[in-house]
């Protein structure tokens, strides 16, 4: 009897706290945004000042998971529901086609004006229009980077030989435990890192809708990044490191070389980082006459098209994307900016020397491959990369098997990808 | 509503007509017809899977008869719910509900079937007092004996004011002295009812010193209704012979055709070649075994018709004296042996 | 009761129904989500994945040495339980524990425990002297890992169940064989075994089902990597349903694995059948 | 010995989460002896938004009402089978037994389009529905089991004093399922409470996530370390509420799970 009543009591409670919590009438215009953790925690005092600034919209920052991926499950398993409770995605580069396909966003064209991408710096405007409308408005740029030591070397390395040759060298002498560090586990970063080596060799991953993974270019990038670990130059852990944990490696000084995005700048050079000011930023290593390009990976805010407060979206989309807005994420966060004019701001520059260097590294950056079953591509490259890593296979073979695969998905799917 | 009808003592006899029940292609009992009066006590008696219980079953509701009609007083009861019947049952296990006290478990019914609280107490008290229940009224079923526990659910049925009283095996679970103490006080308040009793035994002792009549059934089949004595004297069958008294019958096939059913309590003993009297018939045997049962004494004896018990009364010095092996001279009075058909096992009378 | 069997039917048999339908139709990001029927295109697709096969293998691999850790160690666990021992209550208890936690949630803990080189069993290597051990990062590895968290949260299931079993034997049988001189192990071989037989097929069939089902541990533990040596069957169908939107083929990857299922329990079951001693015939 | 070391297997690596959760994540990955003690794990979690003790009240909700929804379909559905013939009883109960065996995980992509077509994302008690369908086979099966203990002349005897079938159960039979209602609910609840594909599948606000998607898609505290000692902090609060119910009702769901094997 008291232990029914008792638990009778707990349902009651609970049913009571959560009514309590979620259903707070609202006279405002209700706007809620998904990011990922750190978005979210670094745009936290925007949407403060937001909400205070526009008094009939509440702005709603909803704090997604860490991982882009994770973030992407969120997204999608909410859209897939039907009724999304996001007014805005904050969406990674990578997803545009797949959501457009999908038919889950607003063109922004209308809202933006069509000429809504003339301030964006070159390379931050790619990846957010696809078959011919505006999908999505980016609020960060992010771009792959070689961190170097100042330190220990004079100049970075230029081509993947001299970052082997440095590297053995600073092993050799005990001044690092590791030469270089990277995203080796299977997931989307490893595309990242690897999409900047077969262009550095002088390789493409589609050409026209077609792979073209197992050419020569492409076997010597994967054959360059696997001798790495063969050698000892990247620490055989490698295959299990994401972000994180290349830079907990890096930040150590156990490595002289590490590829990154720019947002870990500011994490080195932080007072109380033992490495600060002895970082170096420039982009990716490549072979003599191939471009040193730095992968796009840039985040954006899109509209949904189930979205019941759109006008108020865009307000906010508008204000979060803003120079002002951008310039702070910089500043304090060092999110970098996507508009050309905060890259020329004169103060900002002064006070912070690299940022042309990011300029000129965004200008370099290429974008993954623009198609609707990108995931499924991307996913088939970094798990044939992550074989060939953990010594599954050689070079060759797991190249051909890529392509072979890679094929076999672009019949599957009617042709183009 | 049941219990104000039945106040007012307004018990009618209990007739069942040609009842059956069938279950698939297994005739579990086969058209019985019985009368029982109010205030009479009949068993139902035979070995297990009878059609005893069976019979108790339909009588209380639980089960559908398959033909036949159920008579209470002026009602025919065949097809009326078991609540609304009348009829209590005591169960073998008593049934007893084990979160309940003894108290809750006789008023629950009651309650429920919205009885006046107060009627209710009252009631129950007379039930406790007259089963000498006060002392265990809030204990629960484990803290009670087995004795206890039959008491309480005959003080259950007997709340009801049945119409129709059953009692399937009371006292099985209890050991024999406790049987034989109760047996008396059982037979007093059931008659006290005032309805119809049906009381179902295995055990002919106690359907002797119960019942007014008893119903012998086997296989489904009702071989015999009377009062013990009119079946022990005149069974109807070689079955109800052999299946009343203790020791058992002995049924001999003396000539082609006929048993010839022996009581071993009417056997006489004599010593080997003594001649038998007019009347009695007399029958070679050799002793194999001795039972010696305090005032009595039963005899396993081996004769060429067969095996051979006989009982006899501690004081007879020939049985006493006789050992293992010895040869005598086993007799009867002609008129006390029983004749059956041996085919169809039915009692013919001696031509 | 109807109401029940019916959400019964709506949950269990439905769903497979659906599977059966929406794998004869392709439903992609390509099709606007819409399906359109693509006839058995979805099982040649299937039969040709090699991905398919491998995840097939993959969970196969874990379902089967993680259900025969499970019985060794349970078995273990059980005949240690049945001992009247002191604080076998407080034993019984802590033994259940790791079955009652989330897989998700100790799943985030293995992936700490096994961490190179920060995790505790490396740490200790690394005192010892011994390299470390790439729990995660080497295919070869990787999946007894995940064995050995599966095996670590389920053994205390299996050991209930036979622990259940074992309550069920009479003592006067090991006190008769005692008498004529049998040992331990021959009791156990001779008594203890055949006897528990039935509960052994139950656990060995629950779990089978269950580890063939594998899905919380692997994402949360190692996502398939590394190499997708670690992927199975129902990862590869939720990635494809919603990573890729790819739902026809998800359909067919589920249906699949549990037409799979159904081969080994029955499998299971036709070996018991014959296995199980004679008189175990005559029990039910 | 042996004692020991079964209790070193069960208990070790829940040692470890909780000695991790309480470290600095500065000394997990630096050298282990060294450095001091911390809450700031704990105070991130119960401090982020939304708290962690909100999963843990969203997991309770859920599992309070799915375990009570099952009963409440399960307890008619085991009456009726436990008062069928034993053979007829027996093919239904192969049925719900290979359901209660099916890996579920298997059916999340079909239950997805239900929610999304009866619109029943995103909602705590919406989600009690696949929970109750996918708890009712072992429910049943239990429930039917005890059922059966129950001597049938104890409901006979109820009818013949005119109880209904209702009072009946309320008065006679369910009283008397106690334990084993007990023991089942704790089943349910458990499963309910660790269920994850579906609830990754129809949960996707932040602030109705329970334990297990949350745990599986918790996020650091920082994009710059690897969060060991959060995740750790984690655990060990997604654990203790388990761990309380288990040390509480041990009984009760050793004898549901045995009960579960001798008489499924």
């Amino acid at each position: 009897m008291t232990l029914r009543r008792r638990l009778l009591g707990v349902v009651l409670a609970s049913i009571t706290l959560l009514l309590m919590a979620t259903g707070v009438p609202a006279a405002t215009i209700p706007v809620s945004v998904l990011m990922p953790a750190s978005f979210a925690d670094a745009s936290a005092p925007l949407v403060r000042e937001f909400n205070a600034s526009h008094p009939h919209i509440r702005l709603e920052v909803t704090r997604g998971p860490l991982d882009t991926e994770s973030v992407s499950d969120l997204a999608i398993s909410s859209l897939l529901l039907g009724s999304s409770p996001y007014d805005l995605l904050l969406m990674d580069v990578t997803w545009t086609p797949k959501y457009v396909a999908a038919g889950w966003l607003e063109p922004l064209e209308g809202w933006l004006g069509d000429d809504a991408m003339a301030p964006l710096a070159p390379g931050a405007d790619l990846g957010n229009a696809f078959s011919g409308h505006l999908w999505r408005f980016p609020m960060v740029a992010s771009m792959g980077l070689l961190y170097w030591r100042t330190d220990l070397m004079a100049a970075p390395p230029r081509t993947p030989m001299e970052l082997a040759r440095i590297s053995r060298e600073l092993q050799s002498s005990g001044a690092v435990r590791w030469g270089y560090v990277w995203q080796g586990r299977q997931y989307e970063g490893l595309s990242t890192v690897y999409l900047e080596m077969l262009r550095g060799f002088g390789g493409r991953w589609i050409v026209d809708g077609s792979p073209t993974l197992d050419s020569k270019e492409a076997v010597a990038a994967t054959r360059w990044l696997e001798g790495l670990i063969r050698q000892g130059i990247s620490p055989p852990s490698v295959v299990t490191m994401a972000e994180p944990q290349t830079l907990q490696v890096f930040a150590a000084g156990q490595s002289a070389f590490m590829r990154n995005w720019p947002y870990a700048w500011n994490e080195l050079n932080r007072a109380g980082s033992a490495l600060a000011g002895k970082v170096g930023i420039t982009t990716m290593v490549a072979e003599p006459g191939q471009p040193h390009v730095a992968t796009q990976g840039s985040w954006g805010l899109a509209l949904t098209k189930g979205s019941q407060h759109k006008r108020a979206a865009i307000e906010a989309l508008q204000f979060l994307t803003s120079e002002e807005s951008q310039t702070r994420l910089y500043e304090d966060f060092g999110y970098t900016p996507t508009r050309q004019a905060v890259f020329r701001d004169p103060k900002l520059v002064s006070a912070h020397p690299e940022l042309p260097e990011l300029e000129a590294a965004l200008a370099d950056a290429v974008l993954r491959p623009l198609t609707p079953v990108y995931a499924q591509i991307s996913d088939l490259l970094y798990r044939e990369l992550s074989r060939v890593f953990t010594a599954r296979v050689s070079p060759q073979q797991g190249m051909e098997q890529l392509q072979e695969q890679t094929l076999q998905l672009r019949r599957t799917v009617g042709g183009e990808i | 509503m049941t219990a104000a009808a039945n106040t007012n003592g307004s018990k009618g006899a209990l007739k069942l007509q040609q009842l059956g029940r069938r279950v698939g292609r297994q005739q579990l009992l086969e058209s019985l017809s019985l009368t029982v009066q109010p205030g009479e006590i009949l068993a139902l008696l035979g070995p297990s899977g009878c059609g005893k219980s069976t019979t108790l079953r339909l009588l209380a509701g639980l089960d559908p008869a398959s033909s036949g009609q159920i008579l209470l007083g002026d009602d025919d009861i065949t097809a009326t719910p078991p609540a609304d019947r009348g009829v209590a049952l005591v169960f073998q296990s008593y049934a007893l509900y084990p979160h309940l006290s003894v108290e809750r478990n006789l008023s629950l019914g009651p309650e429920l079937r919205g009885t006046r609280p107060e009627l209710i107490k009252e009631d129950i008290n007379r039930v406790l007092d007259l089963l000498q229940l006060q002392d265990l009224r809030h204990r629960k079923p484990a803290g009670l004996s087995g004795g206890q526990r039959q008491r309480v659910a005959l003080g259950r049925a007997l709340l009801r004011r049945p119409r129709l009283m059953l009692l399937d095996e009371p006292m099985s679970n209890l050991d024999a002295k406790l049987r034989e103490e109760l047996r008396a006080e059982l037979q007093h308040i059931l008659r006290s009812i005032g309805a119809p009793v049906i009381y179902v035994t295995h055990d002919q002792h106690e359907a002797m010193g119960l019942a007014d009549r008893i119903a012998v059934l086997e296989r489904g089949q009702l071989q015999q209704v009377g009062s013990a004595e009119e079946l022990y004297r005149r069974p109807a069958n070689s079955f109800v012979a052999g299946f009343l008294g203790n020791p058992s019958i002995n049924l001999l096939s003396l000539r082609p055709g006929l048993l010839i059913g022996l009581r071993p309590e009417q056997l006489r003993l004599a010593p080997a070649g003594a001649t038998p009297a007019s009347t009695e018939t007399s029958l070679n045997a050799q002793l194999t075994t001795r039972e010696w049962l305090g005032d009595r004494l039963l005899l396993h004896l081996s004769s060429a018709n067969g095996p051979l018990k006989v009982m006899r009364p501690s004081s007879d010095t020939l049985a006493a004296g006789l050992q293992p092996g010895a040869h005598l001279e086993v007799q009867w009075s002609r008129g006390d042996a029983l004749c059956f058909d041996a085919r169809s096992g039915e009692r013919i009378e001696p031509s | 009761m109807a109401p029940a069997l019916l959400l019964l039917l709506a949950v269990f048999a439905l769903p497979m129904l659906q599977y059966a339908w929406l794998s004869t139709q392709a439903q992609t990001v390509l099709t606007e989500l819409e399906p359109q029927p693509v006839g058995l295109a979805q099982w040649q697709r299937l039969l040709q994945d090699g991905r398919f096969w491998q995840d097939a293998f993959q969970t196969l691999r874990f379902g089967l040495c993680s259900v025969g850790l499970e019985l060794v160690l349970g078995l273990a666990v059980a005949l240690l339980l049945n001992q009247p021992l002191r604080g076998r209550t407080l034993l019984r208890t802590v033994s259940l524990l790791p079955w009652a936690l989330p897989t998700t949630v100790m799943a985030l803990g293995w992936r700490w425990i096994f961490n190179d080189p920060f995790g505790p069993i490396n740490l200790l290597l690394a005192q010892v002297g011994l390299p470390t051990v790439s729990f995660l990062g080497d295919p070869a590895i990787t999946w007894l890992s995940m064995v050995w968290a599966d095996t670590w949260k389920t053994t205390p299931f299996v050991a209930l169940l036979l622990l259940a079993g074992l309550q069920t034997i009479p003592a006067d049988l090991y006190e008769a064989a005692a008498l004529e001189g049998a040992n331990r192990w021959q009791s156990l071989r001779r008594i203890t075994l055949p006897l528990l037989s039935p509960y052994i097929l139950i656990a060995v069939l629950f779990r089978l089902a269950q580890a063939l089902g594998v899905f919380d541990l692997v994402q949360v533990l190692t996502a398939g990597g590394p190499a997708g040596s670690t992927e199975s069957l129902a990862l590869y169908a939720y990635i494809n349903a919603m990573r890729f939107l790819d739902f026809g083929y998800s359909a067919t990857l589920m249906l699949a694995a549990f037409l799979l299922m159904l081969l080994l329990s029955g499998g299971a079951v036709l070996l018991w059948l014959v296995s199980r001693p004679r008189w175990a015939g005559g029990q039910r | 010995m042996n004692r020991l070391l079964l209790i070193l297997w069960s208990l070790g690596p829940m040692l470890w989460q909780l000695y991790t959760s309480f470290r600095p994540n500065a000394t997990l990955t630096g050298n282990p002896m060294q450095g001091g003690w911390t809450l700031e794990h704990y105070q991130a979690l119960l401090g982020g938004n939304p708290p962690f003790w909100r999963y843990l009240l969203n997991s309770g909700v859920v599992g309070l009402s799915s375990t009570l929804l099952t009963l409440v379909v399960a307890v008619p559905c085991a009456y009726g089978l436990s008062r069928l013939g034993r053979k007829t009883a027996r093919n239904v109960n192969v049925l719900v037994a290979i359901a209660a065996a099916f890996p579920y995980v298997l059916l999340f992509l079909a239950l997805l389009q239900l929610a999304r077509d009866l619109h029943l994302g995103n909602n705590l008690l919406a989600l009690s529905l696949p929970y109750t369908g996918l708890s009712l086979p072992l429910a049943i099966l239990l429930l039917q089991a005890s059922f059966r203990d129950i001597p049938p002349e104890l409901e006979e005897a109820a009818r013949l004093e005119g109880l209904g079938l209702w009072q009946r159960l309320r008065w006679v039979l369910l009283p008397l399922m106690a334990p084993a209602i007990a023991s089942a609910s704790l089943l349910i609840f458990l499963f309910c409470w660790n269920e994850y594909p579906i609830a990754l599948t129809w949960l996707s606000r932040a602030d109705l996530l329970t334990l297990a998607p949350a745990m599986a898609r918790i996020a650091g505290a920082s994009v710059f370390t690897v969060p060991y000692g959060g995740f750790a902090a984690a655990t060990v609060l997604g654990s203790i509420p388990l761990i309380v119910l288990v040390l509480v009702f041990q009984r009760q769901i050793v004898s549901g799970l045995t009960q579960g094997a001798i008489k499924g």
